[in-house]
């Protein structure tokens, strides 16, 4: 239909099995199909997405990225220049806390003085420890030590004993209970909070004003990735397989605990925010980088998702 | 009359010092406020993304007494220095003596300079992947990754300082009967003092630098460091923690300078005065 | 006392070709001899004390002590000749003091007799109060004075010392004061010295017998013998009869 | 017959040469070879970890052509290549010219260098979250990661070499009847040309260093250069990639060397020879 | 043709304190004057010479320029005065030949001209083959030739020439010859000559008025003249009586 293809430049988390849709629709050739010329941009976690979606507009170097849900929303409350836009949902649950295979390590009340790895501080799984933690009656600060690491180097230092134990996205927990490095799953996200939002497609205000059609064709691309992916499980699970370097057996526990999605779940959302700002002193309504007449998470979300594009998809 | 007017001379010598240095931090902050200016107003369309110079000044103080996760910007900035001096150690005690080993055989010096000359090219930052996933993410790493990076300048120095120590010292010394130990003891060391100290200067400078990235690519899971903390901060969108923090590395930094300007006008009192210096 | 016949000294040039800088050197060294050694820049002056000395044995001939009744090449290896060498001879870390003692402490005198001697030393060339000093506060005459009192203050048991060039930064005055505080030291303490300069005037001026080198490679020109009592006239007619004729042999 | 033998020797002694660094590379392989073992079975109770020697050559051939996400190994080093040489291209054109002026002006040095004092400890890796929030994830960042590694030896360089330039060479050339700018293009600039490129040296030593520490931390969105690959490869378990990626830093750093060699034998050949050096 | 008259000259020491260095320094300089200026070491020879030649101006004094009837202390500064300083002299990233040519290039002399005159001078200290060569690979003599060369090349509009003790590192030999060669340009390009040494016989034999200086501040303890012919000879009685008066005022 059209001669030359539209750039946008996409970001995505490295090796985030959650973001499988994005992994498909590159493989697939769906943004190509849709006239998108594509420029893939890794990030290690959320909050780095985010600095770069806070860069000044002539150094910006993503449109539209894959993150979590919470490091967008920590962000979009404590920094002026973010920003931005939810857009679709990409996933619920898909998180898991992973302890070394020891015995005296069984619920939520072990972990109290002990060194968990997160990906990032308040990201989406730093967000689901604070609440596997309540569980036990715990607090952040009833750990031993909270580190930040990306995912990839949480499995070393479980294996060199250097942590007790962390929480990921997956593939990187299923990869943490080989028999060499030794760990258990002591909680999945979805037993502290089932179908919790996880991943989202957000994107700067900035971009969606000037180029809403892009957006709408990247939301249609995630739409039909999602929708392949929950059609064609087996093959999904293959090429899973082949971009995270898994064995069988890893892709199809790591994907069961996974829900790919791309609605948004706007009363999970809002439950969302009210727990992140139950849970962290940093994060409030009153925050001077919101319009002020917002003033409960209803509204917020109501403000913060947009889903006029999900709506429209044809 | 004489004296007083000379040392009238003198100390308004001292504040005319003193003025150019206070004009120089006020044409520092100056240019720092016009660069946030620049960077909120030009580039980010009047959104606040930087901090101004007293935010960030504030802020630093703030951190220095409250504890983010459980450290203070002390508590970082400690467990940066002490992973420098651990690998500058290693350097020191193994870059040292093959230094100056290598140095003085000519064998070794074909067998093993070679292989060394091979590994020098590869920056240390490039070593962290492999000690991360050889030693783990802990001390070990840290200090490994800073002793790649230390080792170079430190072995470097102890060798030119051995192969450029002159010969008419070891000559002036034999003809006065010290034996072969007397002259690597009492000639060849005192003679590489100055390179010893130049390399190690030049070493904690690297090293300094290895730490920061080490600690941005998180080696170390203990207090994460001062590395760390700004990466950390950039990663949560606090700015002004973020530079509050390269302030304190910039303090620190000026401190390990002073500190080695004491040592060497102390250890090396005999020789003679550089010609530049005086600000 | 020394019998020198170095029949060949050569050196590996950058380029891998060897060149020969002494050639054909007999002489004999004699007890109290004070031996002036002359010849144009880059003759092998220094090489040949260098062999002298010990430091190097890498020659073709052979260096025999005479009254030990030993031959050997390495007669010095022992530390028994002083070295004044050429330049930078101070060890700059060390002060006057340590500089002196250094052969003292290396031989395990005890600390008084160190001090003694050391003290003894500094008054005889007027240096005492520099004791405390690093070479680099001192001048150039003050450092070659130093320079000579370490060579003579653990008193080499064959009580030689070879000089190179030791005065040749040295303006006239302290120059013709430290040549008359030499004569006295040597004739006190009954050295024998082997002295290198380019100055003919100085060799006339010191030594009782001058050998003449000349270049390329270096062989002895002549080897003249000066008779003439201390201290010596430098204006006389004889002094300047013996330099005009050694001058004609450079 | 002496030409004869002498060049006889001379082959002689290339050999042996050649013999010597063969040897020296065997060791080199050896002492890696057992290293790999000890971590392998050592440390890791027999699992393959870290891969031979040889798979790494193997490997590093095989990237040399084939292409993971589109680049091969010559591109990533190529982008990290083009980094470097533009930050301390960035660094010559402002470090210079302010060496040059402050090194020479009371006033400006009073001024303008406390300034830098103050920035020069902070090292550029740690600009590196303060450039990705200001200048995104580009070639702009990464330049300006490098251009502050690369400015202080520089800028310092050409500073000490205006200051310690012997006043005599400007004294005789105003006897010669040189004006000042004569002087400043006549005599400052040939005599600080070894200080300078002294200076380049070290920046790019240090430039090659910020631009694997700026890739790792994923500071340019294009090609990600071949910090970006080392690391990716860690973290994606290849760890044969990771060390076939450090093997071509070794060789590139090895390249720079040798030109940096070449260009100094032929600028400087007015100088003096070096002491040391031939191995 | 000059008259210098220098009061005071002081210097800053690293103290902060003030140094007198020269303290009523009156003397006249003719056309075609040969004087040598003879000091101990450190007196302030340098100093002197480089107040001469107009590179310091921060003294009490004048210095008047008679037959130009003007006064004025920068008389130097228009370049008309040859200067061969005391070390690193030439240009080491010059070659012999640009070293000599330095003058000529800056004064816009034709390429023609330039070439000629450098041939010139190269052939007259006969020095022709070592054009292409940098100043690291020639001797310390030959260095000093250059250094003259230069200085003389572009023919300072006053044909003074100041040189600051040139010949210090030579040896015997090669001092006499670079000396013969002075007396000849001297004589040749009717140069006015101030040249300063450490050297004694050297002053006596080369020039007509001998200035020497005292220390602390130093001060003219006497200005002799000597009226011997070229060449003079060392050895004799005139010769060295004169210098053993020299000597007494060191
Ligand atoms: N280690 C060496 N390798 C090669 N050549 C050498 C070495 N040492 C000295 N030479 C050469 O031997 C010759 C003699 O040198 P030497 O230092 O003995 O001269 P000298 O007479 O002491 O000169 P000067 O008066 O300048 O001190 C010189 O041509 C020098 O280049
Ligand atoms: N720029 C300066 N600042 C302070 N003192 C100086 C300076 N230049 C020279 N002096 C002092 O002035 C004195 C005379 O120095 P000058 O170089 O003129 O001596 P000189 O007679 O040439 O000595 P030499 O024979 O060693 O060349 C010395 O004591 C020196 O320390
Ligand atoms: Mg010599
Ligand atoms: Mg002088």
């Amino acid at each position: 239909e059209k001669s030359r293809p539209e750039s946008v430049r996409i970001g995505y988390l490295e090796g985030d099995l959650h973001q499988l849709a994005f992994y498909i629709a590159q493989e697939k050739g769906f943004y190509t199909d849709e006239g998108l010329n594509v420029t893939a941009v890794p990030f290690s976690n959320g909050g780095a997405v985010m600095a770069a979606f806070e860069t000044p507009p002539a150094t910006r170097s993503i449109d539209i990225s894959y993150l979590g849900f919470a490091p967008a929303l920590y962000h979009r409350f404590n920094n002026p220049a973010a920003n931005i836009k939810v857009l679709a949902s990409v996933n619920v649950n898909g998180s898991a806390l992973i302890v070394r295979d020891d015995d005296s390590i069984q619920t939520a009340a072990d972990l109290a003085g002990l060194k968990i790895a997160v990906p990032a501080r308040h990201n989406m799984q730093d967000f689901i420890l604070a609440m596997i933690l309540d569980q036990g009656g715990l607090t952040h600060d009833d750990l031993g030590e909270i580190i930040v690491m990306g995912p990839s180097d949480m499995i070393i230092a479980l294996q060199n004993g250097n942590i007790d134990g962390y929480i990921a996205w997956e593939p990187h927990n299923v990869k943490g209970t080989t028999v060499t490095i030794g760990g258990k799953y002591l909680y999945t996200s979805s037993d502290v909070w089932s179908n919790h939002p996880c991943c989202v497609i957000a994107s700067h205000e900035d971009f969606i004003d000037a180029d809403p059609e892009t957006v709408q064709k990247v939301i249609n691309v995630h739409y039909r990735a999602t929708e392949w992916i929950l059609d064609h499980w087996e093959e999904a699970k293959s090429i899973a397989m082949e971009k995270m370097n898994l064995s069988a057996e890893q892709a199809t526990e790591a994907m069961a605990n996974i829900g790919y999605v791309y609605s948004n779940d706007l009363t999970q959302m809002t439950a969302f925010v009210d727990k992140l700002v139950e849970l962290n002193p940093d994060v409030s309504l009153d925050s001077e980088y919101i319009p002020s007449e917002i003033t409960t998470s209803t509204q917020f979300i109501d403000y913060f998702v947009d889903g006029s594009y999900l709506a429209a998809l044809d | 009359m004489e004296i007083e007017s000379l040392s009238n001379r003198k100390s308004t010598q001292y504040l005319i010092k003193l003025g150019y240095l206070l004009l120089s931090f006020l044409v520092f902050i100056g240019v720092w406020a016009l660069f946030v200016v620049i960077i909120n107003e030009g580039m980010n369309n009047g959104i606040r993304v930087l901090p101004s110079p007293f935010e960030v000044f504030q802020t630093f103080f703030h951190l220095l007494v409250t504890r983010i996760d459980g450290n203070n910007l002390l508590d970082h900035v400690g467990a940066s220095l002490f992973r420098v001096l651990l690998g500058v150690l290693y350097a020191f005690f193994i870059g040292v003596p093959l230094g100056v080993i290598i140095g003085s055989s000519p064998l070794f010096d074909r067998i093993l300079r070679p292989m060394l000359e091979l590994l020098r090219p590869i920056p240390p930052i490039a070593w962290i992947p492999m000690a991360i996933i050889t030693f783990g993410l802990g001390i070990l790493s840290s200090s490994f990754v800073i002793f790649v990076g230390a080792f170079f300048p430190i072995f470097q120095n102890a060798y030119d300082g051995v192969h450029r120590s002159n010969q008419v010292y070891a000559d002036v010394a034999r003809s006065l009967g010290a034996t072969k130990v007397d002259i690597a003891l009492e000639i060849t060391l005192p003679a590489i003092i100055p390179n010893i100290l130049t390399g190690l200067k030049v070493s904690f400078g690297v090293g300094w630098m290895c730490v920061i990235a080490a600690e941005m690519m998180g080696i170390d899971v203990n207090i994460g460091g001062i590395g760390y903390f700004i990466n950390y901060m950039k990663d949560v969108g606090n700015y002004a923690n973020m530079m509050a923090g390269m302030l304190m590395i910039a303090i620190v930094g000026l401190g390990i300078n002073g500190i080695f300007e004491l040592i060497e006008r102390y250890i090396l009192r005999w020789t003679p005065k550089k010609q530049t210096e005086e600000v | 006392m020394l019998d020198i016949n170095i029949e060949s000294k050569q050196f590996q040039t950058p380029q891998k070709t060897t060149k020969e800088v002494l050639s054909q050197i007999h002489f004999k060294l004699s007890d109290h001899d004070f031996i002036s050694i002359i010849g144009p820049s880059g003759c092998g002056k220094t090489t040949l004390l260098r062999i002298l000395a010990g430091f190097d044995d890498d020659f073709v001939g052979e260096i025999e002590s005479s009254d030990h009744n030993r031959a050997t090449r390495k007669f010095s290896r022992l530390g028994n000749i002083g070295y004044v060498p050429q330049d930078f001879s101070l060890f700059p870390w060390l002060t006057v003091e340590d500089n002196i003692k250094f052969g003292l402490r290396i031989k395990k005198y005890s600390k008084d007799d160190q001090t003694d001697i050391t003290t003894r030393l500094l008054r005889l060339v007027e240096m005492e109060e520099f004791r405390k000093y690093y070479p680099k506060d001192i001048s150039g005459g003050m450092k070659q004075k130093i320079a000579i009192c370490r060579a003579i203050a653990s008193n080499p048991a064959s009580n030689l010392i070879v000089m190179d060039e030791p005065f040749s930064a040295l303006d006239a005055q302290t120059r013709n004061s430290i040549q008359n505080d030499l004569l006295h030291i040597w004739h006190e303490q009954h050295l024998t010295i082997v002295f290198v300069t380019h100055n003919i005037d100085e060799a006339v001026f010191l030594s009782n017998k001058v050998i003449v080198l000349g270049k390329d490679p270096a062989n002895i020109q002549k080897i003249e013998s000066i008779n003439l009592p201390h201290p010596r006239d430098r204006t006389s007619t004889e002094f300047n009869s013996i330099r005009k004729e050694l001058l004609t042999f450079l």
